[in-house]
């Protein structure tokens, strides 16, 4: 293949390019003996084209060029286009960013030392799973699209069965690989219907379809099957928790922080193909976008995995985006741009925070489980002694996680919150403000979770003595969480910049509608958002400086915690994560479905009794593995065809032979 | 002359029903044998004389009439079966699902447009008949003997067709009739004689291990 | 600039009497005489004094929980308007500032009361959590509700605008949000029927229980961050309860200061007449209260 | 030229037959293999003229199908090296000449016009292989050959039936008697419909017996099954691929006739009903070769469903052909190492395939992925121009049957595949002196890397030939 250029090096040209470096990056290790270089090459590879790839991202982000480069090749699926415009720009972006700080959290976490089998086939399918989805962003083919998109889904799969010794991920690996099948499959007909519509399969430009044809519908209807199934949308979300729990961290990072993003990226690219969308496609995104916060937060508070809380919250974040997304939609179709602009803005700001704390979080487990050695929480507790930068770093993540001020997370939720708020003021569907309750809810069940997460793992003193080798996280994995981290922090303080990232996307999906006014506006009121962040930051700093003074004048001692008036305390008395959340969960039971074993005390003397609280996952266990069964039970009834004696199959023969001839006469 | 190859084929078709309705294996090979030899002459009665015909006559003869029934008969012999015991289907209802199919190939050969020199000739109803009449035997019998008769007894019916084109496309007739011949002798008796070792038996109720649970 | 000024200083000064307010009003229904207004001011300079005492299992975790509480609770007394005054900050959406804001200092308060180790404030914060996420939804009903009313979107004006006249326009509304919001106020500041400030049986308490290892100006800290919440929460409340507002400004802030004093007193009332709710019980309250700012919202909409 | 086709094998096959080494036939089968492919791509790029009586005609249809089973050939008969190297306890005689016999059969099918002519090879290429499905000497190996050559030859006999009626359909029309195709595309509409109607029947059925379409496969799982891996793959990635092209012919003939409906739907029905067929008895299967069997059941019923859709389909079978075929080579071939290793075929025995044979558990696992349509995989391409087409053409119901039933066959797949590779051995599992080499992994490596290469990238020239070859299929009212 070989790239008929127009024009000079230009930023697009240096993304793409990027792209493929981070691709080839993994391929030297396949065939150097020793174990190590290869990741290290590959490490630096990624990371260089991270700092080629983000400025050049940004460039053609704020310079509204739409880049067209033409791809030979030798497939008859008409012209193969890859093309840059400010929407590819935008989510090129996390792209570049999560792929580059797992590639260098991976030299610490994964070392090839320890790992020869695996480290090779890691970091090669790492690279792929980066590079195709930077490229599945430039791709404007529908067939080129969906090559892109497989080799990305099927890296991942490779990915997530590093570990395939262990039955669980074997399990989580199958469960992933049909459900994203699933999706491809939908995805195929989504195109196919698009080529029928305009006639090739190139992707169709923005607002060039009508809405109102049974096509059109169906296009959506696939769309949002194929490309919510990725991004973990409920109902489609069954594989999403088991496999961001089993993959090795930093890629559950790049999965949770990047990959999910890939379906919303299909999603908002299919919604900009129609003009004049009709309520229904909106009003359905955001019920399945809340229904997927409230569920995918509620499942969180449940869980005992570290991961697998983290894999739950995620689903809660990509509801609370398509939530965005869906009202944007209504927007739209009732012509109240402050709701498009705000949703919009809303949505697309969430998927960038979330692309940065869910990797900070993820990589932060990551080097959790990389000192303890298990994923249960309840065995965990008192790490923030240990390793006090993990502890403030993951600190960070889960308060921006929970969208609390003065961290990234608040703004994007911030924005959502303003614009169902101005639907007070709309003429039609104003009982949309009805979603700021909800997410409110939302809100506050994230706080519980991830004080339950952040407080059974760092805080109090270890549970058990599963690892005793508890120890701070190496520089390698500090860096990147780092850097994340400081993101967080700057968005959080600075939003003006975040909307100024977040407008140019909008504008080329709605040109309407972005007037140098609004932005101006929304960047002079985030301006005041972020002056009370500062206060809030100064504030704090004024008390620390207080008590730090009354401290210096009055005696400090240390003693035990107080266990009032008990004097044996020991570490399993302390509230475990399970039982912090015992109280929260059980308003929710009706949805969670615990398995709950209570022992009955009885006597004077009762004998040791276990107790316990599993979380399930209530969709796949209750309807997906029953039709399984069923199916199979139906098939292995209508096997019994095949039964070996020889006069039956010349019947067959024969039989059709007979209804042939009858057909055709 | 016409008439003499009309009765012939009634014999054929009253061959077919003796077939169906026979359970003694020795005597169905002969009744093949029989059909064969009768097919052997067929050719002679509608074609003009040649020595080409008599070449075919005599092949066709010497092998479906003598070779095979001979074939069949050793492979019967070593394995020491008489009869055909429990059919699939009863012999009554093979009987008359027989006769059905027989009223239904002369219905269908009705409806197909034929050539006027060929209008009278009961050949179109007569093959189609006897290709039942081997699905028939296929479908309803056990042993390997029988399947391998009825194999040979559809083939005679797709032979009984091809008479028509014999002077049209001679070389493609022959071809055909004696492809179908060496499938029928020699790998099947082959096939028959390896079954005969493995299984000491030829009832094909012992060839049923590769199924679907 | 002035009304900044006396809103900075009463939301330092204030906070510690409407407790001290309240425990006279206790004592007097009790028969008692009960400890000075004064009492709160005392108990907080004592403290200051005092050494203080930290766990050995603690880490810094622990020590930033008081800071940020009271951080929060600072900003979040300059977004609410005290009396018809307009606050230091207020911009459009600032309300859903103000919601987050407590929420972030309950993320550290439990953090820190989860940094002991012990059970009894590991079980505090974990009702801590349940109950404000019940909580929240109906603070933002409330939002809503007023949003509408006002037709602005900044916590002072709608707040401002609630009046004599809104009240005869939506009373029924209203109605339904006080009540609403008076429950929020106890359970967010803990008082009674949700949590008992004096008893000292652990297992039953709330609030009181995360706090129990702090000690010396951590403590005072603490203390004074609670009055502070009770303060500004209390602030919302009276601009939906007693809306008085005169042209004057004086009078205005004389106006804040007494409603706010009656509030105190009645909060003393509720707490002297009534008993702490059984834990089980509490959740439905909350849900009570939610579903009773749902129907105003519901009436201000339609 | 011609006859160098047929000729080049058959003088092999009497090499073969006569030296008395069994170590050094399979090299001379490879040599012969060799200079057959190399014949083949010769009269691919100089085409010899169509022979003066018309007999003989090496058009682009024949290309294509002769092209993919001549590499599929030779790539067996290179891995047959490092095969029989561990089955030296018995003659490799017979298989190495039925191998040659086959070829020049196949050989013959693609190159002929002449359909009695082409029948005939058809026969020749069943009863050839018959002797080398019954390889390993067993009573189920003397089973399934008998049940394979019973079917086979029942259904070769009615596509004999079949062809007779067209003559005879010449006959009764009063035009030239003959079973060339050419005279007949060219007197196509004067023939009478009855016999053509009846003469399609029977041949849709004789040769779609011999290519597996449901409910005519009942042999194939038997056959697949017991024959030896090599064996698998030729039957499935060669004579299904010979017997379609004859299935090609008819179409041809009926686009002359103005029957062509009712046989697109005749193929579209049958199809549709192998694709669900090969979904039901793929769903836990125990046997993984017979799991192959059933998917070559579903590919087979792909190619139908796509040759009855037309238009841009047409394109898509016809690169279904070279697809399908190489990836059936890879996955028959690298099951026959796993089966030689574990010294098992059931999937309750075989377990962490990848850990013990590191290269064929791989290649099984990619030729899973490369089968079941994923890119960057040749097949996807073939599948998805099958699939869009059906869209395009707004024949949704149609489509929707096809895509369901890929994705149960894709879970059926997986849930007996992934378990297979994947995981730990274990530790009960008998050891046997099966290790990979060079000569049993480098073929179907080889193969894997052409699916590979189709997928990204199609050559020019190949393009061209598909091409012309979907011109020959093309509807022209």
């Amino acid at each position: 293949m070989y790239f008929a250029l127009q024009g000079a090096l230009d930023p697009a040209l240096v993304a793409l390019s990027a792209a493929l470096l981070i691709g080839c990056a993994g391929v030297p290790g396949l065939f150097l003996r020793k174990p190590g270089p290869g990741q290290i090459i590959a490490a630096a590879g990624t990371i260089l084209a991270a700092f080629a790839g983000v400025p050049s991202s940004l460039l053609l982000l704020y310079s509204h060029t739409t880049t067209t480069y033409l791809l030979e090749w030798g497939l008859p699926f008409g012209p193969c286009e890859l093309v840059i415009d400010p929407l590819s720009a935008f989510f090129l972006l996390p792209v570049f960013l999560v792929s580059a700080a797992g590639s260098l959290f991976a030299v610490g976490y994964w070392p090839a030392a320890e790992h020869r089998t695996t480290e090779r086939g890691l970091t090669f399918f790492y690279g792929l799973l980066a590079s195709s989805m930077a490229l599945l962003l430039m791709a404007r083919n529908g067939v080129f699209f969906i090559m892109v998109w497989e080799v990305m889904a099927l890296s991942a799969y490779f990915l997530l069965v590093t570990e395939h010794e262990r039955e669980d991920v074997r399990r989580a690996g199958i469960v992933y690989l049909i459900a994203t099948h699933t999706g491809t499959a939908a995805l195929v007909v989504y195109f196919s219907l698009l080529a029928s519509q305009t006639g090739s399969f190139l992707l169709p430009a923005a607002g060039s379809l009508s809405a109102f044809s049974s096509t059109a519908s169906l296009i959506v209807l696939t769309a949002f099957v194929g490309f919510g199934a990725k991004a973990g949308i409920m109902p489609f979300h069954i594989w999403l928790p088991s496999a961001h729990a089993n993959a090795p961290s930093h890629v559950s990072a790049v999965m949770s922080g990047v990959m999910l993003k890939m379906g919303m990226y299909g999603l908002f690219r299919t919604l900009t193909y129609f003009y004049e969308p009709p309520f229904l496609w909106g009003a359905v995104l955001t019920v399945c976008g809340i229904t997927s916060a409230l569920l995918g937060i509620a499942f969180a508070v449940a869980q005992h995995d570290l991961k697998r809380l983290l894999a739950c919250s995620s689903i809660e974040n990509i509801g609370i985006i398509t939530t965005g997304l869906g009202v944007a939609l209504l927007g739209v179709s009732s012509h109240n741009n402050t709701l498009v602009y705000l949703g919009m803005a809303g949505a697309l700001l969430h998927i960038l925070n979330h692309s940065f704390f869910k990797p900070l979080l993820f990589l932060g487990s990551g080097a959790i489980i990389h000192a303890v050695g298990t994923r249960d929480m309840n065995l965990m507790g008192g790490l923030g002694k240990s390793m006090p930068r993990v502890t403030l770093l993951f600190l960070v993540g889960s308060v921006a996680i929970c969208g609390i001020p003065p961290l990234n997370g608040f703004v994007s939720e911030f924005l959502l919150y303003l614009g169902l708020f101005r639907q007070l003021e709309a003429v039609s569907l104003t009982y949309l403000v009805f979603l700021a309750p909800l997410l409110a809810l939302v809100g506050g069940l994230a706080v519980v979770a991830f004080t339950k997460l952040f407080g059974s793992v760092f805080l109090g003193t270890p549970r058990s003595t599963v690892a005793p080798h508890f120890h701070e996280a190496g520089v390698t994995m500090l860096l990147p969480m780092f850097f994340f981290a400081l993101l967080c922090l700057l968005i959080g303080v600075a939003p003006q910049i975040a909307l100024r990232l977040v407008s140019p996307a909008i504008e080329f999906i709605y040109p309407q509608l972005v007037s140098p006014s609004i932005t101006a506006g929304y960047g002079d009121l985030l301006g005041r958002l972020s002056l009370s962040g500062v206060l809030l930051i100064a504030a704090a700093a004024l008390v620390t400086l207080f008590w730090k003074w009354r401290l210096g004048k009055v005696p400090v001692s240390a003693t035990p915690t107080w266990g009032c008036g008990y004097q044996r305390v020991t570490a399993r008395m302390q509230y475990g994560g399970a039982a912090f959340s015992e109280l929260a969960v059980s308003v929710f039971n009706g949805i969670l479905r615990q398995r709950i074993e209570r022992p009955t005390i009885a006597g004077l003397f009762p004998v040791a009794a276990h107790c316990s609280d599993q979380p399930t996952e209530t969709f796949l266990e209750r309807v997906i593995s029953p039709l399984f069964a069923l199916t199979g039970i139906a098939f292995a009834f209508l096997r019994r065809l095949q039964n070996g004696l020889m006069h039956m199959y010349v019947l067959y023969i024969f039989a059709t032979l007979f209804i042939l001839m009858l057909w055709a006469h | 002359m016409i008439t003499l190859a009309d009765q012939l084929l009634v014999l054929v078709l009253l061959i077919n029903f003796i077939l169906l309705g026979t359970s003694r294996l020795f005597f169905s090979i002969r009744a093949v044998a029989v059909q064969g030899v009768l097919l052997g002459i067929l050719p002679g009665l509608i074609h003009p004389f040649s020595w080409h015909l008599v070449g075919i006559t005599i092949v066709i003869i010497a092998v479906k009439g003598f070779v095979i029934p001979q074939l069949l008969g050793r492979a019967v012999r070593s394995a020491e079966i008489k009869r055909e015991a429990e059919p699939f289907v009863g012999y009554v209802a093979t009987l008359l699902l027989g006769a059905l199919f027989t009223a239904f190939s002369f219905g269908f050969a009705g409806r197909l447009p034929m050539l006027p020199e060929h209008q009278n000739y009961m050949f179109v109803p007569a093959s189609i008949a006897t290709l039942m009449a081997g699905f028939l035997i296929l479908t309803t019998r056990r042993k390997v003997i029988s399947q391998v008769i009825g194999y040979l007894v559809l083939d005679n019916g797709i032979f009984i067709f091809g008479l028509l084109l014999a002077e049209a496309m001679p070389i493609m007739v022959e071809a055909g009739a004696l492809l179908d011949l060496l499938v029928g002798t020699f790998v099947m008796g082959i096939v028959i004689n390896q079954i005969n070792r493995e299984f000491s038996s030829l009832d094909t109720s012992l060839l049923t291990s590769l199924k679907e649970e | 600039m002035l009304n900044s000024i006396i809103h900075i200083f009463l939301a330092l000064v204030m906070p510690p009497l409407l407790l001290g307010i309240i425990g006279k009003t206790k004592a007097a229904f009790a028969g008692r005489v009960g400890a000075p207004f004064l009492q709160p001011y005392y108990d907080l300079f004592r403290l200051l004094q005092k050494g203080s005492v930290f766990s050995t299992t603690t880490s810094w975790v622990f020590r930033a929980g008081p800071i940020v509480a009271l951080a929060t609770t600072a900003i979040a007394a300059l977004l609410v308007p005290f009396g018809a005054h307009t606050p230091p900050i207020s911009f459009d959406g600032d309300m859903i500032l103000y919601a987050y804001l407590f929420a972030l200092g309950r993320f550290f308060t439990m953090a820190a009361a989860l940094d002991t180790g012990s059970s009894f404030e590991g079980m505090g914060s974990a009702r801590e959590a349940t109950f404000s996420c019940l909580a929240e939804p109906t603070l933002f009903f409330a939002l809503i509700t007023l949003s509408r009313l006002s037709g602005s979107f900044s916590l002072s004006s709608m707040l401002i605008n609630i009046s004599f006249g809104v009240w005869l326009s939506n009373g029924a509304a209203l109605i339904l949000l006080v009540g609403g919001m008076f429950i929020v106020l106890l359970a967010e500041n803990c008082r009674i029927p949700f949590d008992d400030p004096n008893t000292h049986l652990e297992l039953t308490m709330i609030h009181e229980v995360m706090v129990l290892d702090h000690s010396g100006p951590a403590f005072a800290l603490i203390q004074y961050a609670a009055a502070l919440k009770l303060f500004v929460l209390g602030a919302f409340f009276v601009h939906l309860a007693l809306p008085y507002a005169t042209g004057n400004a004086a009078l205005d802030w004389a106006l804040f200061i007494i409603s706010m004093l009656e509030l105190a007193v009645v909060i003393g009332v509720v707490e002297s007449a009534m008993a702490r709710l059984r834990m089980v019980r509490i959740p439905q309250l909350l849900v009570a209260a939610t579903i009773l700012a749902a129907f105003s919202t519901l009436l201000v909409i339609r | 030229m011609y006859a160098a086709l047929i000729i080049i094998p058959l003088i092999g096959a009497a090499v073969t037959w006569l030296i008395p080494y069994d170590r050094l036939r399979p090299k001379i089968l490879s040599l012969f293999t060799l200079a057959h492919l190399g014949m083949t791509i010769n009269m691919i790029s100089f085409t010899p003229p169509e022979s003066p009586d018309g007999w003989f005609h090496f058009d682009a249809l024949g290309k294509i199908v002769l092209l993919s089973t001549s590499i599929l050939f030779l790539t067996c008969a290179v891995y047959s090296i490092g095969y029989l190297y561990y089955r030296r306890e018995r003659s490799n005689r017979v298989m190495c000449v039925g191998l040659l016999v086959c070829l020049s059969a196949a050989s013959l099918v693609t190159i002929t016009h002449h359909l009695g002519l082409m029948w005939v090879a058809l026969e020749t290429t069943t009863i050839s292989m018959a002797p080398l499905i019954y390889f390993n000497r067993n009573a189920r190996s003397i089973e399934a050959t008998w049940k394979y050559l019973l079917i086979c030859s029942v259904g070769v006999a009615l596509a004999l039936l079949g062809l007779y009626f067209l003559g005879y359909a010449t006959i009764v029309a009063r035009v030239e008697p003959s079973l060339l195709l050419d005279d007949l595309v060219r007197d196509a509409g004067k023939l009478s419909s009855g016999w053509v109607h009846a003469a399609f029947v029977f041949l849709l059925v004789g040769f779609g017996t011999k290519m597996g379409l449901a409910p005519l496969h009942t042999w194939k799982p038997d056959a697949y099954g017991e024959a030896p891996g090599l064996v698998g793959a030729l039957l499935s990635g060669g004579l299904v691929n010979l017997a379609f092209l004859a299935l090609l012919r008819v179409y041809q003939l009926c686009l002359a006739t103005k029957e062509i409906i009712f046989f697109q739907n005749a193929l579209i029905y049958m199809g549709l009903f192998s694709m669900i067929v090969a979904a039901i008895f793929m769903a836990r299967q125990a046997d993984f070769k017979r799991m192959l069997a059933y998917s070559s059941v579903e590919h087979v019923g792909i190619m139908a469903v796509a040759l009855g859709l037309g238009g841009k389909a047409i394109f898509g079978v016809l690169f279904h052909i070279f697809a399908n075929g190489l990836t059936k080579g890879v996955l028959f071939l690298s099951a026959g190492n796993i089966h030689r290793s574990y010294n098992s075929k059931s999937t309750d025995h075989v377990r962490g395939a990848l850990k013990r044979l590191p290269w064929s558990g791989g290649l099984f696992l990619a030729g899973f992925i490369a089968i079941t349509g994923s890119p960057p995989f040749a097949p996807f391409i073939s599948e998805f121009t099958i699939i869009s087409s059906a869209f395009i053409q707004g024949r949704l119901l149609i489509g929707a049957i096809f895509l369901i039933s890929l994705s149960v066959i894709f879970i059926g797949m997986a849930l007996t595949v992934l378990p297979m590779v994947m995981g730990g051995v274990p530790s009960d599992s008998e050891t046997t002196s099966y290790r990979d080499t060079v000569w049993t992994v480098g073929p179907p490596l080889f193969l894997l890397l052409l699916v590979f290469l189709l997928g990204v990238w199609i050559p020019a020239p190949l393009m061209t030939l598909l091409r012309d070859a979907s011109t020959l299929l093309e509807v022209h009212q």
